[in-house]
């Protein structure tokens, strides 16, 4: 094998069936430039414009922009949405895989006990979000029974500032662990058992045996979770909007409650594209930092896993 | 000292399932638990089951919203099921140029975009159109969002296949689009599987789009769950059996395809 | 008539060549070898007979048809892979009738084609199975069979026996060669294993780095080998080439190195050659380096010292059935014999000072700096 | 070529599924009214008549699209934004009149085709002007509105009429202030008269891990803390702007508007007579606190009272009663000053409707005394009307009516000016960090004053002279 990998069989030249990669992607791509075009034109045009509700649409150039650079709110927002992104997505990985890593043991039962795991993450956001901040309600809620029980205190979950946070971080990582835990057992099962028998005859520690063979297996899947579970929670809405509408003050105001608050509330619509399109922006960043990483781990993936997969 | 592992493991397992399902159960409990117990201090745990909220949800719109969440996320799932593993195919097979790469993270962040940025401008579109309030609607738009995922998810999985394979196949006098129907998407039922998964659960619980691109005939089960809130607050027995209701066969598909779900998620890697 | 003809093949991914300029016909029902370490081209070559990688230069004729630019299913090829590439989702039945129905082929006749395809390979019984169900070297007969099905008069073999374990790679070697041999196909052959090529091939190219260095039968390749690299990959173990001198000794030529000396028309060898005689070209050599290459099964050995033998200390020896490989040091160099075990006894029983000969008939010469063989 | 034909059939396929979805949608039938409606407790009664009475006797159908709160703001003005004919009929809160007027969304209803045609069944003065004013004119000043000068406002614009009547009253456990000797000379329930009474009873009435003596709606959501503080600073003297100049500064953080907010953030931070938790509470858990026997009183809507008399959601029935909300005594009169939260919902009908003419008629029916009738006799309408001729009936059929009709005297509203909904905003965020003790008093109202300013000095709607 050349250093440079061979170009697929399709990929050949065959002056008959030229037409047949049109096929393949002009249906997605001309549905997609239909679906998008308007709707994309639009909301970066009026984002320059002070378009709203009763308002005159002139033309203000960046000003939106501008004004929210300036926003403290904007700055609180994009902390929070990066705080609650941060510990999340970590939270999430971190005890996806060590559930996987219980899991992955053949027990009798914990097939059926991991399909339980599954669940939060099939249920509506808006479902999750009444729930859990009816279950953290110091007076009704069954969640803070439990911890004024065991503490003999009322913990005020979603009235303090720092807790409330902390509240949004608990149920979206309740609701998105199993994601991670899925991926990151599907990503255990293509570790090739004679790997660990050769590790088990060099007497390597258990924490070695992760790190050496186990995490090379896993990067692949878990950079895959990370990738979509980040462009989901920057985005986060429903959650903290159903428990805390941004409260308390603006203790855990999103980006995504900021833009929503300009869209439907102040009716703004310049400005809440304005918002959007900075959420766009930064997830992008966010996104090509982590393909980047993706893009050298697939390589190391399968130069660890030797199987020539480097098509 | 192995049996005493054995029954940490038992231990720790039945933990972490029973802190992920109490939320669960105590939502199911609350469907079955006489209104005025719902909000009982302390907690409520045994009482006469009623079923008086399931018997009024299954009398209610929400049924025909329940019906309209189905037929839209099973369209736009089969439709960009459809025209994604195409295109995934194609991005795999001819995506070796830096042009298309782009195109590629283009698809990617369409994903990206907060409903909020585009709800209006296709508010304005779909009463143009004359589509406002249409279940077509909403399936073209959230077959945006399914295309994007379908195609960066299914591209892992056709990227896994042995090259050989399809070279085989085309040794054999096979045309590429018939390679592709019987040898490449086959060998990606997983991944379709998985993909559709997906596809279906963010489908059926979107809320913000439905919302306000829906009134009446289209309406969906997140708004209809979200009209549970009446003046004197949420109908938490009713709210809680519609979302049992609704989360059902979404759970039962899962079961249906589990196998497919843990190996579709490691991309055909296994050995 | 499907003989095989490249013609100035270049083949390129991205700038760098895998294959560079190769010119070769296979000649009809031959059953040709490509021959050569990974990553020289051979597999390329087959892939663009193929019609996998479209090559940048040159062109392709199978049968004198041209097919450069045509599609691969459109040449009337088979090919079985390394992997076998069976179809995981299909019976074996199921991988017998896919190529069938590319073909439009009738029900009845498909059915037929296949029962004497499972018969010729005598896997009736396995027809409904999965390809995970089968053993390795069932798989690769499901492989052959499927390659077969079709009847074509070319069939490229792509490391077809690389997967199976030795005494099976045997098996299966001669049962290809008897297949292609009954059904007079044309075979192009890919493989890095020599023994593999000399066993089966009416006609071995080696390769290296994109180019041809040798076309040939087993024999000449064998014992003819055109340059050093061809000499010192054919062969096992690989041919000991030591540099030595070509001089004049009074009324014979020798060639000396470090620690050994053979004398050129030695009878040491039983040569024929009367002493004195150089052939010209060899004669060019004379007072100039050159390498010297010996096969390990024509190194001689002995107890006690002879004419022309010199001394060896024995390093290791293993012991092989009936045979037995000896690695000594004559000079600096290690140099591998091998030869009957019983007749070695001395050496394989603990005896490290030995006497070799490496007999001038025998010998290979090469042109140090050209590593072209030296006429004798 | 046959699979080439295939993938052709395939986007011939997706091309018809396209053009197919494309089919305009169904016509309506003639004379179908829609109607965005507020999901209150009287519009489910509002459609029954409708289908029994206003049907029949037009041939016109009516539907009401009933949404919750949020969603009819949001709904409202997405409607109004794109000019959409979907509604004929939308209900909307006081304070998004100014937004929607300035949008030009709403039927002016004092022209010739409406109001002031001679045919028309109903006229503006059929309303008690305490809650037919504010809700239906624009612009009006509420302070001068709540003053009582209505005849300032005789010639200004009428886009709405009154929907749904209601105020803020006070919620009392009669049992437990009874029990606890809070009583008159008869022996009855003595409600507080003023706001320090009302924090010394509910003080009494807070048992540990049991129930708290109060309760308050304090989240950031909507305009719940808003609700319940305003009555306080109102009573305590003070405004939340001056309507004339439009300044927020100076006068929402006024002194005597920090000593009302130190007060109010009091019950949570020092007296604990409300649960914490309250700071992200709305009406629903401020109503399951009172059926569920966790607070025993407090400020709240005269509408829920209904539910709490419904032994399927409450564990208080017969237990509670209503009075209007206590104040505060001047120092010098001796006399008490309270201040009511107004919260009335008014019915207009949309610029952009086709069928005006039609809707006209249905708000003409449904505003009639037959029709309000008919709604106040259905209990589970927890409804009050604001016809004039119908107040004596409407305080005769329970005592949260009457409560609610006494205490529309005292009301008080927000900012109903287009920069209603950042206002709010503002305030919220500012009451509620105050309220958990994140920010003194004095310096939230005074963050909230500087930002209130900020978006009234920017405003393209402040008038001329201010």
């Amino acid at each position: 094998m050349s250093a440079a990998a061979p170009p697929s069989a399709m990929q050949a030249a065959h002056q008959r069936y030229r037409w047949f990669p049109y096929a393949l992607l002009l249906p997605a791509l001309v549905v997609l430039v239909a679906l998008t075009i308007f709707p994309l034109v639009f909301s970066l045009g009026v984002s320059l414009t002070g378009y709203g509700l009763g308002r005159a649409a002139g033309f203000v150039g960046l000003a939106n922009y501008a004004q929210f650079l300036r926003d403290p709110s904007f700055w609180l927002a994009l902390r929070n949405t990066l705080v609650i992104t941060v510990f999340a997505v970590g939270i999430e990985i971190a005890l996806g895989v060590c559930l996987a890593l219980l899991f992955r043991e053949s027990l009798p039962g914990f097939r059926a006990l991991s399909l339980f795991i599954f669940i939060p993450m099939m249920l509506s956001p808006l479902v999750i979000g009444f729930f859990w901040k009816f279950m953290f309600d110091s007076t009704f809620g069954v969640l803070a029974y439990f911890t004024t029980l065991l503490t003999g205190r009322t913990v005020s979950w979603l009235t303090s500032p720092r807790l409330a946070l902390a509240a949004i971080i608990v149920v979206d990582t309740w609701q998105w662990t199993p994601f991670a835990f899925l991926l990151t057992l599907a990503g255990l099962q293509t570790v090739p058992p004679q790997l660990y028998e050769a590790a088990s005859l060099e007497r390597a520690s258990a924490w070695m045996r992760f790190r050496r063979i186990t995490l090379p297996y896993l990067r692949f899947p878990l950079l895959l979770a990370v990738l979509f579970r980040t462009i989901d929670t920057v985005r986060i809405f429903d959650l903290v909007y159903i428990m805390t509408g941004g409260g308390p003050g603006d203790a855990t105001i999103t980006l995504s409650v900021l833009a929503y608050r300009y869209g439907f509330q102040f009716y703004e619509v310049g400005r809440a594209a304005a918002v959007s399109w900075l959420i766009v922006v930064l997830i992008n960043l966010l996104v090509m930092v982590l393909l980047s990483f993706m893009g050298k781990s697939a390589a190391a993936t399968a130069r660890s896993t030797g199987s020539g997969r480097a098509r | 000292m192995a049996r005493l592992k054995v029954i940490l493991k038992y231990v720790a397992a039945l933990g972490a399932t029973a802190l992920f399902v109490f939320p669960l159960a105590w939502m199911f409990l609350t469907s079955v638990k006489p209104r005025v117990d719902v909000f009982a201090k302390p907690p409520v745990f045994i009482f006469t089951p009623t079923f008086d909220n399931y018997s009024r949800v299954l009398d209610s719109e929400f049924m025909l919203q329940l019906l309209n969440s189905a037929i839209i996320a099973g369209i736009s799932t089969a439709f960009s099921l459809t025209l994604g593993a195409l295109a995934a195919y194609g991005f795999s097979r001819y995506g070796r140029f830096k042009r298309v790469d782009n195109l590629l993270f283009w698809i990617l962040s369409l994903r990206m975009l907060p409903p909020i940025a585009v709800v209006v401008p296709f508010y304005i579109l779909l009463r143009w159109a004359h589509l406002f309030d249409t279940r077509f609607a909403l399936i073209m738009i959230y077959s945006i969002f399914n295309i994007s995922f379908a195609v960066w998810l299914l591209k892992g999985f056709f990227d896994e296949i042995p090259p050989q394979l399809e070279e085989s196949a085309m040794l054999e006098g096979h045309s590429p689009p018939v390679v592709f129907l019987r040898v490449a998407l086959p060998m990606v039922r997983a991944g379709l599987a998985t993909t559709a998964a997906f596809c279906l659960i963010q489908s059926l619980n979107e809320f913000l789009l439905a919302l306000l691109l829906t009134d009446v005939d289209a309406v969906t089960a997140p708004v209809g769950l979200a009209n549970f809130q009446r003046y004197f607050g949420l109908e938490w027995g009713q709210f809680a059996a519609a979302a049992t209701i609704f989360v059902v066969p979404i759970i039962l598909f899962t079961v249906l395809v589990r196998h497919h779900l843990v190996r579709g998620m490691s991309f055909g890697r296994m050995g | 008539m499907p003989d095989i003809e490249l013609r100035d093949l270049t083949i390129k991914y991205g700038a760098t060549a895998a294959v560079s300029g190769v010119s070769l016909d296979v000649l009809d029902r031959e059953y040709c070898v490509l021959l050569g370490p990974s990553g020289c081209g051979k597999t390329s070559i087959l892939r663009a007979v193929a019609g996998f990688v479209a090559p940048a230069a040159g062109a392709i004729h199978i049968g004198g048809r041209d097919v450069t630019r045509l599609y691969p299913g459109d040449r009337d090829v088979a090919m079985i892979f390394q992997d076998y590439a069976l179809y995981p989702h299909m019976t074996v039945r199921g991988n017998f009738a896919f190529p069938l129905q590319a073909m439009k082929m009738g029900r009845a006749e498909r059915e037929q084609r296949i029962r004497e395809v499972a018969q010729l390979l005598r896997m009736e019984d396995l027809l409904d199975r999965y390809p995970r169900e089968l053993s390795g070297g069932q798989q690769q007969r499901v492989a052959v069979g499927r390659a077969l099905v079709r009847r074509c008069p070319v069939l490229l073999l792509d490391e077809p026996l690389g997967n199976l374990d030795a005494k099976l790679r045997v098996e299966t070697r001669a049962s290809l060669k008897r297949i292609q041999r009954d059904l007079g196909v044309t075979a192009v052959h890919v493989t890095h294993d020599q023994i593999e090529a000399l066993a089966l091939a009416d006609r071995i190219v080696v390769m290296e780095e994109g180019e041809i260095r040798q076309i040939g039968s087993p024999e000449q390749v064998y014992e003819r080998p055109d340059n050093l690299f061809v000499a010192q990959f054919v062969g096992t173990p690989a041919m000991n080439v030591l540099p030595c001198r070509l001089t004049r000794e009074g009324e014979r030529w020798l060639l000396a190195g470090a620690g050994f000396h053979v004398h050129v028309g030695s009878a040491a060898a039983g040569s024929t050659a009367a002493p004195g005689c150089v052939p010209p070209p060899l004669a060019n050599y004379r007072d100039r380096a050159i390498l010297l290459g010996i096969r390990a099964e024509h190194v001689r050995l002995a107890p006690a010292p002879g004419p022309d033998y010199f001394p060896a200390q024995v390093y290791v020896t293993e012991p092989q059935g009936s045979e037995v490989i000896v690695d000594m040091q004559v000079g600096g160099e290690i140099v591998r014999a091998r030869g009957d075990k019983e007749e070695w006894a001395f050496a394989a029983q603990g005896q490290t000072e030995v006497y070799a000969a490496f007999p001038f008939p025998r010998a290979h010469l090469f042109d140090p700096d050209t590593h072209r063989r030296v006429e004798v | 070529m046959r699979t080439r034909k295939a993938f052709f059939a395939l986007a011939l396929g997706i091309a018809v599924v396209v053009a197919a979805g494309c089919g305009r949608r169904a016509q309506q039938p003639q004379a179908h009214l829609r109607i965005l409606a507020l999901n209150w407790p009287q519009a489910p009664v509002e459609q029954r008549l409708a289908n029994e009475i206003f049907t029949p006797r037009t041939g016109i159908k009516v539907t009401l699209e009933m949404n919750t709160y949020d969603n009819v703001e949001v709904k409202m003005k997405q409607v109004i934004n794109s000019r959409s004919s979907d509604y004929d009929i939308v209900h909307y809160d006081s304070q998004w009149l100014g937004q929607f007027v300035a949008a030009k969304g709403l039927e002016r209803l004092d022209t010739p085709d409406y109001l002031d045609s001679p045919d028309a069944e109903i006229s503006f003065d059929d309303f008690m002007p305490e809650y037919a004013v504010v809700m239906g004119k624009y612009p009006t000043d509420a302070s001068e509105v709540f003053a009582g000068h209505f005849d300032r406002y005789r010639d200004t614009p009428i886009y709405g009429l009154p929907w749904a009547t209601g105020c803020q009253i006070m919620f009392y456990r009669a049992d437990l202030l009874k029990q606890a000797g809070f009583v008159d000379e008869q022996g009855n329930a003595k409600p507080p008269e003023t706001w320090p009474e009302f924090v010394r009873i509910a003080k009494a009435l807070t048992k540990r891990g049991v129930r708290y003596g109060a309760w308050t709606h304090a989240g950031r959501q909507g305009d719940y803390i808003t609700q319940d503080f305003f009555p306080i600073m109102w009573a305590n003297g003070g405004d939340l702007w001056d309507s004339k100049t439009w300044r927020a500064q100076g006068v929402i953080n006024s002194p005597q508007n920090v000593e009302a907010l130190q007060f109010y953030c009091d019950w949570n931070l020092k007296h604990h007579i409300v649960p914490a938790e309250s700071a992200n509470w709305g009406n629903e858990e401020v109503f399951n606190a009172c059926a569920q026997d966790q607070a025993a009183m407090g400020q709240f809507w005269a509408t829920f009272g209904a539910a709490l008399e419904d032994r399927d959601r409450s564990k208080v029935v017969g237990k509670m009663a209503y009075a209007v909300v206590p104040g505060f005594r001047d120092a010098h009169t001796g006399k008490i000053r309270r201040a009511a939260m107004y919260g009335c919902q008014a019915t207009a009908i949309t610029a952009f409707s086709k069928q005006k003419q039609a809707a006209w008629a249905y708000i003409q029916w449904l505003m009639s005394r037959e029709t309000q009738k008919a709604i106040l006799d259905d209990p589970t309408s927890a409804f009050v009307s604001a016809r004039e001729d119908l107040l004596e009936y409407t305080k005769s059929r329970n005592p949260r009516n009457r409560a609610a009709l006494e205490s529309s005297l005292l009301a008080h509203d927000f900012w109903n000016n287009p920069e209603y909904s950042k206002l709010l905003n503002i305030v919220q965020r500012e009451l509620n960090l105050a309220f958990i003790g994140q920010k003194t008093p004095k310096r939230a109202l005074d963050d909230a004053a500087r930002d209130l300013q900020q978006v009234l000095d920017a405003s393209p709607f402040r008038p001329k002279g201010a």
